[in-house]
C-alpha cells in the first residue's frame, strides 16, 4: 500500500484551521498507525546499532565506576569536610527534575483537556520513567555502606529498630518511589491498547506472544473502554498532586536542614518550577531529533514544540525570579549567615558556576519570546540543552552551598574527582540504553490517543467529510 | 659543606627492598609465630583479638561481611568461629576487660613528666599526666600522650643487625666483650660514646663509673635542642649554673622575652596551669598581665594581652632599652645594662616599664632558653633589679651538669673522630648525623670509626652509618628513673616486656661501664637505694611514680653585676637584613618524633599546619620575595641552602624567615619520610637558633603544604566572644548580649531531661592552644591517621579541633595582618538537646539518649549518608570516606599491622568505612564510671569521677565536664558565670557545651 | 476487493495463528494466590532460618577439652564463681585459667587421659585454646558485673549450664532480646545473693510483678534503652 | 460448560459503529460489545453501558493507603521504640505527612490499574472474537460487534439477520477452541 503522503512542513500554512488540527499531512486512522507502528516493525537502521552501542558503553563506565566506589568507598569521590555531599546528589535531584515533564504532560496537561499532549505524551513519559531510573541510583550509591542501605525500609528486624520518619531522606525513598511506581503504571495503562495494536500488526509468532502477552489480551471493547478511561482519569488525578509533592519533597532534603542559603520556604515552588523547566527542555531536545528520525513530524508539529517552549519561557522566568527572591529575603531576613550565603554564591569561590547558572537558566530561555525562535528547531534544540547545563549547575550550586557555613574554620572547596565525572557521565549511558530499547521496541506515540482526538474519530464528523473521500482514493489505489 | 654531607648520606643510603630497607623486616617479623607468641606469652587475650577475625580491634568491616554473610548463607548460618585463650596463671589484680594504671615518667631531653598510663591486659593504649609530678599535675604534652604511638610503631628496630645481617643480642655480647677486653686493657683509649642528653640519675651514676672503670675512654653528650644557653646565661649573671623555676601564680605582670613558657621547655605544662591560675577576671590576688616579645608567634604569643613582634637579633636591645625606661621609672639598674633604645617598640616599652615597676617582686621577665647568653644575663638583672628573685623566679641546682655543653661535645666528639684515631664509636639513642651542626661534619667524621655501635629505639639516619643496629627499648618498656627541672625524682617502669626484646641505654651503658649488674630494674634500684632510702619508699615511689620531697633546695642567687653589664657590652649590634630563625617543632620536636603519625597529623597551633614545617614569614616580606603560601623559596645562610614551602603567617617580625626544625627526615620510616623540609644544614653551631645575613629567593615548584584550617578571620561572627577586664567589669553579661535574638522557643513540646545530664564548660580565657586534648582524644578514641593528602582535602578526622582566628590589631585596616592577634577555640560536639543532625538521619543511627542526654552516634547503625555532618552546624562529625586502617593513607600507605593494632581502646569501637564519626563526651568512661557506680551500689557518679580525655589533659583545666542537672557540680558553677555563652545558641540548638568568653587585661596605657 | 469495500491487504492473510489457547485465561486467577504463598514463604524463611532465633541458638562447639558443666556445675554443685572468678568485679566472666583447674586436678584425676592437654598447658604455659560459645556483636559493649550485681541470674541468659554435658547457646542473646529485659527488668531480677542458683524459684505465695519491682526499687535498676547503654 | 459462540460484524467509520451498537441495544440484546481503535464519544450511552464504579475502590484504597502509612509511622515511633530524635516529640506528625501522602497516592495508583484491570476482566488472552479474519484491523482502522452466545436472545440465524440489516460487513460466527 502506498505510504501516507507527507506535505514539506514549510508548505503547510500556519493557519487558524492548522493549529486546532492537530495532526498535519492528512493522515487517516491507518496511517496514524502505520507512522507510529512503522518503526518498532522494520528492520533495525544500522544508525540504532551504533547509538545502542555507544550507549551501552557508556553505561559500561556508570557500572564500573560504581563497582569500584563499592570496592574503594566514597573517598573515591571528592567529598570531604564540609562539603559531604557533591555530585551524586547533584545528578539525583538534576534526574528527578528531567523525570518530570512526563507525568506532567501526561496528568495535568489531560486534566485541563490540552489535547495536543496527545502526540508528545507516551514520548515524555518513556522520558520520566527512565530519568527516574537514573535518578534513583544516585542515593542508593552514595551512602558509606551500600549494604545496609535497607535499613532505611521499615522491615520488621532482630535489632528492634526503625528508620527514622522525621528524615527528609526517608520521604525522598518514599516519594521518589511511590512516583516512579505510578510512572510506570500511569505509563503502562496508556501501552495497553497500542500494545495490542502492535500485537494485531505482528508478523512473527514471537511478537504476537510477547505483545500479546504484554496487551493483556485487549480487544477494544467499548465496555472495557469506560473504565480504561475512568481509570486514566483518576490516574491523572492522582499524579498530579504527586507530581507536584515529589520535587517539593525533594526539596525539603535541602530546605528542613539548617544549612543557609538551604533553610528557605521558597524551595518547594522553584524546585517544582525548575523540575518542569529542565523536563520540558529535555523533552524539546529528545523530540527534535525523534521526529526527524522517525518521521512523526506530522504528529509531533511545529506548533507542539511551540507550546512546550512557550511553557520552558515561563517555567524559566520564575525560576529567575526565585533566584530573585532568595536573595531578598536573605537579605531582609537580617540573618548574617543567610545573607552571606548568597553572597558567596555570587561572588564567592563558586561564583563562575553561579553566572553559568544564571544566563544558562534566566537569560537563555528569553530568546523564546520571539515566535521566530519559538518555532525555529535549531534555536530551540540549542536553547533546550543550554537549559539543561543551567539547571544541572543549579543544583551544584545549590548543594556546594555547603562549602560555607556557619564556621569559617570549617570552610573548604570542593574539587570532583575523574569518578564524580564518570559516574555523571554514565548515568547518561543508562538513560539512553532505555530509551533506544523503548523507540525500537514500543510505540513512541499513544496511538490511540492521537486517533482520538483526529476530527474523524467524531462520530458526529459528517458523511463525505475528507477522511472519508481519502478513504475512497485509497480503494481506487488498488 | 652541607652539599657534600647530604652526598655522602645519599651514597650511603642501604639498599632499599621493595620500599622497605632491609631493617624494617617487621611486617614478616609481625607476621612469624615469633611474634604471635610473644603476643601470646604478654597477654592471652590480646593475643585472642589478634588471631581472631571477628574482634573489636578487627573492624567493624568484618562484623559487616560476617552480617552480610548471615544474610546470603543458607539456612544454617553461624557467626565464625572464634577463640578464646585464657590465661594458664592469671597475674594477681587483674581483671580482664578492665584497665590497669600504672605511674612512671618520660623524660624528652630535659622534659621530664611524670605519667599514668593506662593498660588493657598488658598492652599501654592511654598516656595521661601524673597529678603528683610537679611538671605535670595532671596534664600531658602531645608528645607524651603521643608515646603510645611509637611503641608500637611498626619502624622500630626489631632485631640486633651487624652490616644489617640480622643477629643476636648474644652475637653482640660475645663482640662487644672482645672489645671491652681490649679497651680495659688501653684505660678506654680509642672509646668514644656519644649519648643523647639524659635526666637519669642512674645513666649519670653509670657515666661515672665509665669514666673511672675507663679514663681514657671520652664520653659526650650531644642534644641539638638543649639548656646549655640558660646555664651559660646563670653563669654570666651569677656565677655559676643555675636552673631558673619561674613562678607564674604569683607574677601580675609577665613578659615573655622571645619565650615561648607554654609551648614547650621544661615545665611548660606547669607553667600554663599557673599562668591559668590567676586568668581568671575573678582569680584571687587579680588578673595577671601576659605580654610576649617574639619573633614569631607562639602559643605563649598568642594568649598574651599584648604582643610585639621583635626580631630574634633584636631582643637584646629591647631588654637593654626597657632597662633604659626602667631606670627612668627609679628602678636600680646596674651600670652598662641599660641603653636608651629607639625604635617603633618605644611607646610599648615605656608602658612596660611604668608596669614592671609597678609590681616590683611581683612581676617576672622571662627570657627564652635559646637567646644568647649576654641577653640571658641582662634579663636576670633586670629581674634582679625589680626584686624578683626568689620571689616570681627560684634557682636550682642542676641535676648533673655535663663538663662539656653539648654543642662543644658534638664538636669535640666529631674533632677526635676526625682525627681518625678512634677504635669504637658507640652512639646511644639520639641522630647526630641528622640533628647535628651544619658545620660540625660528623657524619663524614664517624666512618672514621672503625666499630660503630648505634643502640636507637628505631633505625634513622645515624644507624645508616653504623655496623652494629641494636634495638633500644622504649620508655614504655624498660626501668629508669629521672629527675624533673626541680630535682623532683621519679620513676621509669615498664608496662609492657619489650616488644622487640631491646636493651636500655642504662643497661647497655652498665656492660660498656662492666658493672655487675646489667638489669634495668636492680641498676634503678640500686641508686634509688644508695640516694633515697629504705625499701618501703621504693615501693611507694614505684606506686606514686614520683619521691615525695626530691624537689631540690632552693639556692640564693646573687647577681654579678659586673659580668652581666661585661655581658650586655658584649651583646653584638643587631645587622640588618633578612635573619633566620629556627623553632622547635611542637609536633616532631626536634626529628625524632618524626614517624609518629598522631603527631604529624596534628595541625600546628598557630599555622594549622600538618605534617611538614614551612618558612614562615609575614605578609610585607612574602610581597617583597613575591612569594604566596604553598609557593617555594630557597633559604641561604653562609653558602649554605635548603628549599622550603613558604607559609605566610601574620605576627612574623619584620624581615624574618621562622622555620621548624625535625623535617625532610630521610630514615624515619613508613609515616616520616620526607615530610617537609630539613633546615638542619642552614644550622650551625654558633646559629644554631638565629642566622643572619641569610637570603631566599622565590623558585619554582610548589610544595604539599596541608592546613587544617584554610579561612582564618572570624568574619565578624560571634564564635569566639571577648572583651578587655574594664568593659567586662562594666558589664559582665556582654557574651550574652552580643547576640540578640528573639525568645528561643521551640514550636513542640521540649523532653524533660531528669537524673544525671552531662554538658561542658571550656574557658578560653585559659585555653592556650597547646593541642594537648586533640592528641588525648585520637588516642583515647582509636582515631585513624589520614595523611598529608587527605588533609589537604579536609578529611582528617580529629573530633575535636582548635579553631584559630587572626583578627587585625591595626584597627585602621582590619585586613592588614602584619601584627594580629589571635583566638583559639577548642570545638567539639556540642551534644545539641535540639540536635539538627539527628533529625535528618534516615536510619536512626543518631539520636538522643535520655539518661545523660547525649547526642549519641552509633557506628554499628550508621549507613552512612553524611547528612547529619552537612547540617551540623559546627561541623564536628567527621565521616571514614576509606577503611583508613586498611588503606592506611596516613602510613605511607602501610595497611596497620598487628603490633599497632595492639594500640588501640578496646573500649571504644574501631570505625570502619562508610562511618560517621564524632565526640561523645568519651561515654565509655561515662559508661565505666556509671558502671562502677551501680556495682558499688550507689544511685548517682560523684562530681568529678568521669573527666573525658580531653578535659583531663587540659594543662589548664579550660575544659569541665560534669552533670549539669545538679547545681554544685564544678560544671553547673561555670556555666553560672556571667562569661558563660553557648555558640550559635540563637539557632536553639541547646548546646550542652558552652564557653567562657575570653577576657584580656591590657595595659589601659596601650589601648588606643 | 469485494463489496465491502473492504480493503484486501496481507493482514488478512497473516502468517501468525491464533497464539492463546484458552487455559491461558485461567492464569490471572491463580497468579495471586500463588504470588501470595510465594511471599508467605519468603518471609517466613528469613524471619526464623536467618534470625539469631535460629542461628545462634542450638550453637554448641566441641571443645579441646571435654569438660562437663553437668559434672561440675550440677553433680558436685560447684558455685559459678569459682572458675568464673570476675563475673561480679569485670565486663567478662573470664574462662578461668589452666591453674584453676589444676588446683583440683593435681589431686582429683591427676592421671586422667581427658586432662592431658590440661596437664601440658600446665606445665608449658602455653594456653588451652578453647572455643567461644557465647558472643555479641563486637560493637555491643556487654558487662557481666553490670547484671550479676543487680540480680539477674546465670540462668536468664545462659539457661540451665548445670544440665549441659556440652554447653550450648540458649538465648538468641539478639538486640531485640536484650530490650526485652531492658524495657521490663522486673520479672528477670532475683536477691543478688540467688544470682548463680541454677533453679531458684520465686518464693511461694510472691507475686512476680510486685516482687520484681521491689527488686528493682532496692538495687537502683535504671536498665538503659539508649543507644549509648551498649554502643559507642 | 458450553463453549461460548460470539457472532461478530465488522463496521467502518465510527457513525456507524454508534447507529449499529444503539440497534443492538434497542434490538434488546445483553451481552454485546463493540470493539473499537479508540473510545468514541457516546458509544457508551448507545450501547446503554453503565458508568464505571472505579472510583469508590481507589478511594478505598486510598484511605487505607493513607491510614496505615500514619498507623505505622506512629507505632514505631511512638509506641514500639521511642527515641528523643533531635528534640522532637515521638509522634512528630507534621514530619510524617510526606509518607502518608505518598503511600495514599501509591495505593490510590495500585488501585486504580488492578481495580480496572479487575472490573474488565483482563487479562483474558484468549477470546473467541479474536479469531475474526479481520479483527486484528480492530485495533487499527475497523470498528466491530460482538454478540455472544450467552445473551437469551442470542439466536445464531435471527442474530446474524440483525447484524446483516443494520449494515455488518464479514460477519462470522466464531467460537473459543
Amino acid at each position: 500500500m502506498s505510504t501516507p503522503n507527507t506535505i514539506p512542513e514549510a508548505l503547510l500554512p500556519t493557519s487558524v484551521y492548522e493549529e486546532e488540527q492537530l495532526v498535519h499531512g492528512g493522515l487517516n486512522f491507518h496511517d496514524v498507525t502505520e507512522v507510529v507502528a512503522r518503526p518498532t516493525e522494520e528492520k533495525t537502521p544500522i544508525a540504532w546499532y551504533v547509538a545502542f552501542a555507544l550507549a551501552l558503553g557508556v553505561l559500561g563506565i556508570f557500572g564500573a565506576s560504581i563497582l569500584y566506589l563499592i570496592w574503594e568507598g566514597t573517598g573515591i569521590w571528592g567529598l570531604q569536610q564540609p562539603v559531604g555531599w557533591g555530585w551524586a546528589i547533584v545528578n539525583f535531584v538534576f534526574w528527578v527534575g528531567i523525570g518530570h515533564a512526563g507525568t506532567l504532560i501526561s496528568a495535568i496537561l489531560f486534566l485541563f483537556r490540552q489535547k495536543w499532549r496527545t502526540s508528545i505524551n507516551r514520548f515524555a513519559e518513556a522520558m520520566t520513567i527512565f530519568a527516574v531510573a537514573c535518578a534513583l541510583t544516585f542515593p542508593g550509591i552514595h551512602v558509606g555502606r551500600i549494604w545496609f542501605a535497607y535499613w532505611m525500609f521499615p522491615l520488621p528486624n532482630q535489632m528492634g529498630m526503625w528508620p527514622n520518619f522525621r528524615s527528609p531522606l526517608l520521604w525522598d525513598v518514599f516519594a521518589v518511589g511511590t512516583y516512579g511506581t505510578v510512572s510506570i503504571l500511569f505509563w503502562y495503562v496508556g501501552l495497553i491498547p497500542d500494545l495490542a495494536t502492535l500485537r494485531d500488526r505482528a508478523k512473527t509468532k514471537a511478537r504476537a506472544l510477547i505483545y500479546g502477552i504484554l496487551s493483556l489480551g485487549w480487544r477494544g471493547s467499548m465496555r472495557h473502554w469506560v473504565h480504561y478511561e475512568k481509570a486514566y482519569l483518576i490516574l491523572a488525578g492522582i499524579s498530579t498532586p504527586l507530581v507536584l509533592s515529589v520535587h517539593t519533597i525533594v526539596s525539603f532534603d535541602f530546605a528542613v536542614s539548617v544549612v543557609p542559603g538551604w533553610h528557605t520556604t521558597i524551595f518547594p515552588p522553584y524546585f517544582v518550577a525548575g523540575a518542569i523547566f529542565s523536563g520540558f527542555a529535555m523533552v524539546v531536545t529528545l523530540m527534535v531529533v525523534a521526529r526527524q528520525v522517525f518521521g512523526f513530524k506530522d504528529l509531533v508539529t511545529l506548533n507542539h514544540l511551540e507550546k512546550m517552549n512557550k511553557i520552558i519561557l515561563l517555567t524559566g522566568t520564575l525560576v529567575g525570579y526565585a533566584y530573585g527572591m532568595e536573595f531578598f529575603i536573605a537579605w531582609y531576613s537580617g540573618n548574617e549567615y543567610e545573607a552571606f550565603a548568597f553572597v558567596n554564591r555570587a561572588f564567592g569561590p563558586y561564583a563562575w558556576a553561579y553566572w553559568i547558572m544564571i544566563s544558562c537558566n534566566v537569560i537563555s530561555p528569553q530568546f523564546f519570546w520571539f515566535k521566530k525562535m519559538r518555532r525555529s528547531i535549531p534555536v530551540m534544540f540549542a536553547l533546550s540543552i543550554f537549559v539543561n547545563i543551567g539547571m544541572w549547575f543549579e543544583r551544584f550550586v545549590i548543594t556546594m552551598t555547603l562549602h560555607r557555613d556557619f564556621l569559617p574554620s570549617s570552610w573548604g572547596y570542593y574539587m570532583p574527582s575523574i569518578w564524580d565525572i564518570l559516574t555523571f557521565i554514565g548515568s547518561f549511558g543508562l538513560f539512553f540504553t532505555l530509551f533506544l530499547l523503548f523507540l525500537r521496541f514500543l510505540p513512541a506515540i499513544a496511538i490511540a490517543e492521537v486517533k482520538g482526538v483526529m476530527p474523524e474519530a467524531d462520530p458526529h464528523h459528517g458523511h463525505g467529510h475528507h477522511g472519508e473521500v481519502r478513504h475512497a482514493e485509497h480503494v481506487e489505489a488498488h | 659543606m652541607s652539599q657534600n654531607h647530604n652526598e655522602n648520606r645519599s651514597e650511603l643510603l642501604p639498599i632499599e627492598e621493595n620500599g622497605k630497607t632491609y631493617w624494617r623486616s617487621l611486617d614478616h617479623v609481625a607476621g612469624t609465630s615469633e611474634f604471635r607468641d610473644f603476643v601470646a606469652r604478654e597477654f592471652p587475650e590480646g593475643a585472642s583479638e589478634l588471631n581472631d577475625p571477628v574482634s573489636r580491634r578487627s573492624f567493624m568491616s568484618l562484623m559487616g561481611a560476617s552480617l552480610a554473610l548471615a544474610g546470603l548463607g543458607t539456612g544454617c548460618v553461624r557467626r565464625p568461629e572464634e577463640k578464646i585463650l585464657p590465661y594458664v596463671r592469671r597475674p594477681e589484680d587483674l581483671v580482664p576487660g578492665l584497665p590497669q594504671f600504672y605511674a612512671t615518667t618520660m623524660a624528652v631531653s630535659d622534659m621530664v613528666t611524670g605519667l599514668v598510663v593506662e593498660a588493657h591486659e598488658g598492652r599501654p593504649t592511654k598516656i595521661e599526666g601524673n597529678r603528683l609530678h610537679p611538671a605535670s599535675r595532671g596534664g600531658a604534652c602531645t608528645f607524651e600522650q603521643a608515646a603510645v604511638l611509637s611503641l608500637y610503631d611498626p619502624d622500630r628496630t626489631v632485631r640486633v643487625f651487624q652490616d644489617r645481617v640480622e643477629k643476636s643480642w648474644a652475637d653482640f655480647d660475645a663482640y662487644l666483650d672482645g672489645l671491652l677486653q681490649k679497651f680495659r686493657g688501653n684505660g678506654g683509649n680509642g672509646l668514644v660514646i656519644v649519648s643523647e642528653s639524659s635526666a637519669s640519675p642512674t645513666f649519670a651514676r653509670l657515666r661515672r663509673q665509665l669514666t673511672e672503670a675507663l679514663p681514657q675512654a671520652r664520653f659526650f653528650q650531644w642534644e641539638p635542642v638543649s639548656n646549655e644557653r640558660v646555664l651559660a646565661g646563670t653563669r654570666l649573671a651569677f656565677g655559676q649554673p643555675l636552673e631558673p623555676v619561674y613562678r607564674l601564680e604569683r607574677a601580675d605582670v609577665i613578659v615573655a622575652v622571645d619565650a615561648d613558657l607554654f609551648g614547650s621547655g621544661p615545665f611548660h605544662l606547669r607553667y600554663s596551669r599557673d599562668w591559668a591560675s590567676r586568668r581568671a577576671p575573678d582569680a584571687p590576688g587579680g588578673m595577671n598581665r601576659l605580654y610576649a616579645v617574639e619573633p614569631v608567634f607562639t602559643v605563649t604569643g598568642a594568649s598574651a594581652d599584648h604582643r610585639l613582634r621583635v626580631r630574634s637579633s633584636q631582643i637584646g636591645p629591647f631588654l637593654r632599652a626597657l632597662a633604659a625606661e626602667l631606670q627612668g621609672q627609679g628602678v636600680a639598674i646596674p651600670a652598662g645594662i641599660a641603653q636608651a633604645g629607639q625604635g617603633a617598640w618605644q611607646k610599648f616599652v615605656q608602658a612596660l616599664a611604668r608596669d614592671l615597676a609597678a609590681k616590683r617582686g611581683r612581676s617576672l621577665v622571662a627570657v627564652g632558653r635559646f637567646q644568647a647568653p649576654e641577653v640571658q644575663a641582662i634579663a636576670w638583672a633586670i629581674n634582679d633589679a625589680l626584686g624578683n628573685l626568689g620571689e616570681t623566679v627560684r634557682f636550682a641546682q642542676p641535676a648533673d651538669v655535663p663538663a662539656i655543653a653539648p654543642t662543644e661535645a658534638i664538636r669535640q666528639a666529631t674533632a677526635l673522630l676526625d682525627g681518625g684515631n678512634v677504635d669504637t664509636l658507640v652512639v646511644l639513642g639520639g641522630n647526630p648525623v641528622y640533628d647535628a651542626p651544619a658545620d660540625v661534619p660528623f657524619a663524614a667524621a664517624m666512618q672514621k670509626a672503625k666499630n660503630r655501635i648505634h643502640l636507637t629505639q628505631a633505625p634513622n639516619e645515624t644507624s645508616a652509618l653504623a655496623q652494629w643496629v641494636l634495638p633500644e627499648t622504649h620508655f614504655l618498656e624498660e626501668w629508669g628513673d629521672a629527675v624533673a627541672l626541680d630535682g623532683t625524682w621519679s620513676l621509669v617502669q615498664p608496662l609492657i616486656r619489650p616488644i622487640w626484646d631491646g636493651r636500655s641505654k642504662i643497661e647497655l651503658l652498665a656492660r660498656l661501664a662492666g658493672s655487675q649488674q646489667t638489669k634495668g630494674y636492680d641498676l634503678v634500684r640500686a641508686t634509688f637505694l644508695e640516694n633515697q632510702g629504705s625499701e618501703a619508699d621504693w615501693r611507694k615511689a614505684l606506686h606514686d611514680g614520683v619521691v615525695d620531697g626530691t624537689s631540690r633546695r632552693w639556692v640564693e642567687a646573687t647577681l654579678d653585676a659586673g659580668s652581666a653589664a661585661g655581658a650586655a657590652g658584649r651583646l653584638a649590634a643587631p645587622k640588618d637584613g633578612l635573619e633566620l630563625v629556627f623553632l622547635v617543632d611542637n609536633k616532631v620536636y626536634d626529628g625524632r618524633f618524626a614517624n609518629n603519625g598522631w603527631l604529624q597529623e596534628l595541625p600546628e597551633p598557630t599555622t594549622k599546619l600538618t605534617w611538614t614545617n614551612a618558612a614562615l614569614m609575614g605578609p610585607a616580606l612574602a610581597e617583597k620575595l613575591g612569594v604566596k603560601s604553598g609557593e617555594m623559596v630557597r633559604l641561604e645562610v653562609g653558602g649554605r641552602s635548603v628549599d622550603a614551602g613558604v607559609w605566610v603567617q601574620p605576627g612574623t617580625a619584620d624581615d624574618t624567615i621562622a622555620i621548624a626544625l625535625g623535617y625532610g627526615r630521610t630514615f624515619a620510616g613508613r609515616v616520616g619520610n620526607n615530610r617537609g623540609f630539613n633546615v638542619y644544614p642552614l644550622r650551625t653551631a654558633e646559629g644554631a637558633w638565629t642566622a643572619t645575613g641569610a637570603s631566599a629567593t622565590k623558585i619554582a615548584g610548589t610544595a604539599l603544604l596541608a592546613a587544617t584550617q584554610d579561612h582564618h578571620s572570624m568574619e565578624g561572627r560571634p564564635l569566639v566572644r571577648e572583651a578587655n577586664l574594664r568593659d567586662y567589669e562594666q558589664n559582665p553579661y556582654f557574651a550574652r548580649e552580643m547576640v540578640q535574638h528573639p525568645p528561643l522557643v521551640a514550636l513542640w513540646k521540649q523532653h524533660e531531661y531528669t537524673g544525671q545530664q552531662w554538658g561542658m564548660a571550656i574557658d578560653l580565657n585559659s585555653c592556650v592552644g597547646c593541642n594537648g586534648c586533640m592528641v588525648a582524644c585520637q588516642a583515647e578514641n582509636n582515631i585513624p591517621i589520614v595523611g598529608p593528602e587527605q588533609t589537604r582535602m579536609g578529611r582528617e578526622m580529629h573530633w575535636i579541633r582548635l579553631d584559630r582566628y587572626f583578627a587585625s590589631a591595626n584597627a585602621a585596616d582590619p585586613t592588614d595582618l602584619t601584627d594580629a592577634e589571635v583566638v583559639f577555640q577548642p570545638v567539639t560536639c556540642m551534644q545539641c538537646e535540639n540536635a539538627p543532625c539527628e533529625n535528618v538521619c534516615p536510619v536512626a543511627a543518631t539520636v538522643h539518649s535520655k539518661d545523660g542526654g547525649l547526642n549519641d552516634m552509633v557506628y554499628n547503625r550508621c549507613i552512612g549518608t553524611r547528612y547529619c555532618s552537612n547540617n551540623c552546624p559546627y561541623k564536628v562529625r567527621r565521616f571514614n570516606f576509606f577503611d583508613w586502617h586498611t588503606k592506611g593513607t596516613g602510613t605511607g600507605g602501610n595497611p596497620l599491622t598487628d603490633v599497632e593494632k595492639m594500640k588501640f581502646n578496646p573500649d571504644v569501637t574501631v570505625r570502619t568505612r562508610g562511618v560517621m564519626e564524632k565526640c561523645t563526651y568519651c561515654v565509655q568512661r561515662i559508661n565505666a564510671a556509671k558502671r562502677d557506680a551501680k556495682v558499688s551500689g550507689l544511685e548517682k557518679v560523684p562530681d568529678g569521677a568521669i573527666t573525658p580525655a580531653c578535659a583531663q589533659t587540659c594543662p589548664t583545666e579550660a575544659i569541665v565536664f560534669g552533670d549539669v542537672n545538679d547545681p554544685n557540680s564544678r560544671v553547673s558553677k561555670l556555666k553560672k558565670q556571667p562569661r558563660n555563652y553557648e555558640m550559635l545558641a540563637e539557632f536553639n540548638t541547646k548546646p550542652r557545651t558552652s564557653y567562657l568568653a575570653r577576657i584580656r587585661n591590657p595595659n589601659p596605657e596601650l589601648v588606643s | 476487493m469485494d463489496s465491502t469495500g473492504h480493503r484486501p491487504d496481507d493482514r488478512d492473510q497473516s502468517p501468525v495463528p491464533y497464539v492463546f489457547p484458552p487455559w491461558v485465561n485461567q492464569i490471572p486467577r491463580v497468579l495471586p494466590i500463588a504470588a501470595l504463598a510465594a511471599a508467605v514463604v519468603v518471609i517466613f524463611t528469613i524471619w526464623f532460618w536467618f534470625s539469631p532465633k535460629h542461628t545462634e541458638v542450638g550453637y554448641a562447639p566441641k571443645q579441646p577439652v571435654a569438660y562437663s558443666h553437668k559434672l561440675h556445675a550440677g553433680d558436685l554443685g560447684i558455685d559459678c564463681r569459682y572458675c568464673h572468678t570476675a563475673v561480679e568485679k569485670g565486663p567478662n566472666a573470664t574462662v578461668p585459667p589452666t591453674e584453676t583447674c589444676m588446683n583440683c586436678h593435681t589431686v582429683v584425676r591427676h592421671d586422667s587421659p581427658k586432662l592431658e592437654l590440661v596437664r601440658q598447658s600446665f606445665a608449658t604455659g602455653e594456653p588451652i585454646e578453647w572455643t567461644r560459645v557465647h558472643a555479641i556483636a563486637d560493637f555491643a559493649y556487654f558487662s557481666h558485673a553490670q547484671h550479676v550485681t543487680k540480680g539477674v541470674g546465670c540462668v536468664e541468659c545462659h539457661g540451665r549450664v548445670d544440665q549441659m554435658e556440652v554447653v550450648r547457646v540458649e538465648q538468641p542473646l539478639s538486640m531485640s532480646w536484650c530490650l526485652d529485659c531492658h524495657r521490663n527488668p522486673g520479672p528477670r531480677l532475683r536477691p543478688k545473693d540467688q544470682v548463680t542458683n541454677m533453679n531458684w524459684k520465686l518464693p511461694e505465695g510472691e507475686d512476680p510483678v510486685a516482687f520484681g519491682n521491689k527488686l528493682v526499687e532496692q538495687y537502683h535498676v535504671a536498665a538503659p534503652v539508649d543507644c549509648s547503654g551498649c554502643h559507642r | 460448560m458450553a463453549k461460548l459462540k460470539v457472532l461478530v460484524a465488522e463496521f467502518d467509520t465510527p457513525a456507524q459503529i454508534v447507529e449499529a451498537a444503539g440497534a443492538v441495544a434497542d434490538a434488546g440484546y445483553r451481552d454485546f460489545d463493540a470493539h473499537t481503535p479508540f473510545p468514541i464519544h457516546g458509544l457508551d450511552r448507545a450501547m446503554k453501558v453503565p458508568g464505571s464504579k472505579l472510583g469508590w475502590i481507589v478511594f478505598a484504597h486510598g484511605l487505607f493507603g493513607g491510614c496505615f502509612a500514619l498507623w505505622f509511622q506512629w507505632w514505631m515511633s511512638a509506641v514500639d521504640y521511642p527515641m528523643v530524635i533531635g528534640g522532637k516529640p515521638y509522634f512528630s506528625y507534621q514530619a510524617f505527612v510526606p509518607i502518608t501522602f505518598a503511600l495514599t497516592i501509591l495505593l490510590s495508583a495500585f488501585g486504580t490499574v488492578f481495580g480496572m484491570l479487575f472490573l474488565n476482566r483482563l487479562p483474558r488472552w484468549s477470546h473467541p472474537v479474536l479469531a475474526h479474519p479481520d479483527f486484528r484491523r480492530s485495533t487499527d482502522d475497523k470498528f466491530f460487534i460482538s454478540i455472544e452466545s450467552t445473551d437469551p436472545k442470542f439466536d445464531a440465524n435471527r442474530t446474524r439477520a440483525l447484524l446483516e440489516q443494520i449494515g455488518g460487513k464479514r460477519i462470522a460466527l466464531l467460537e473459543s477452541p
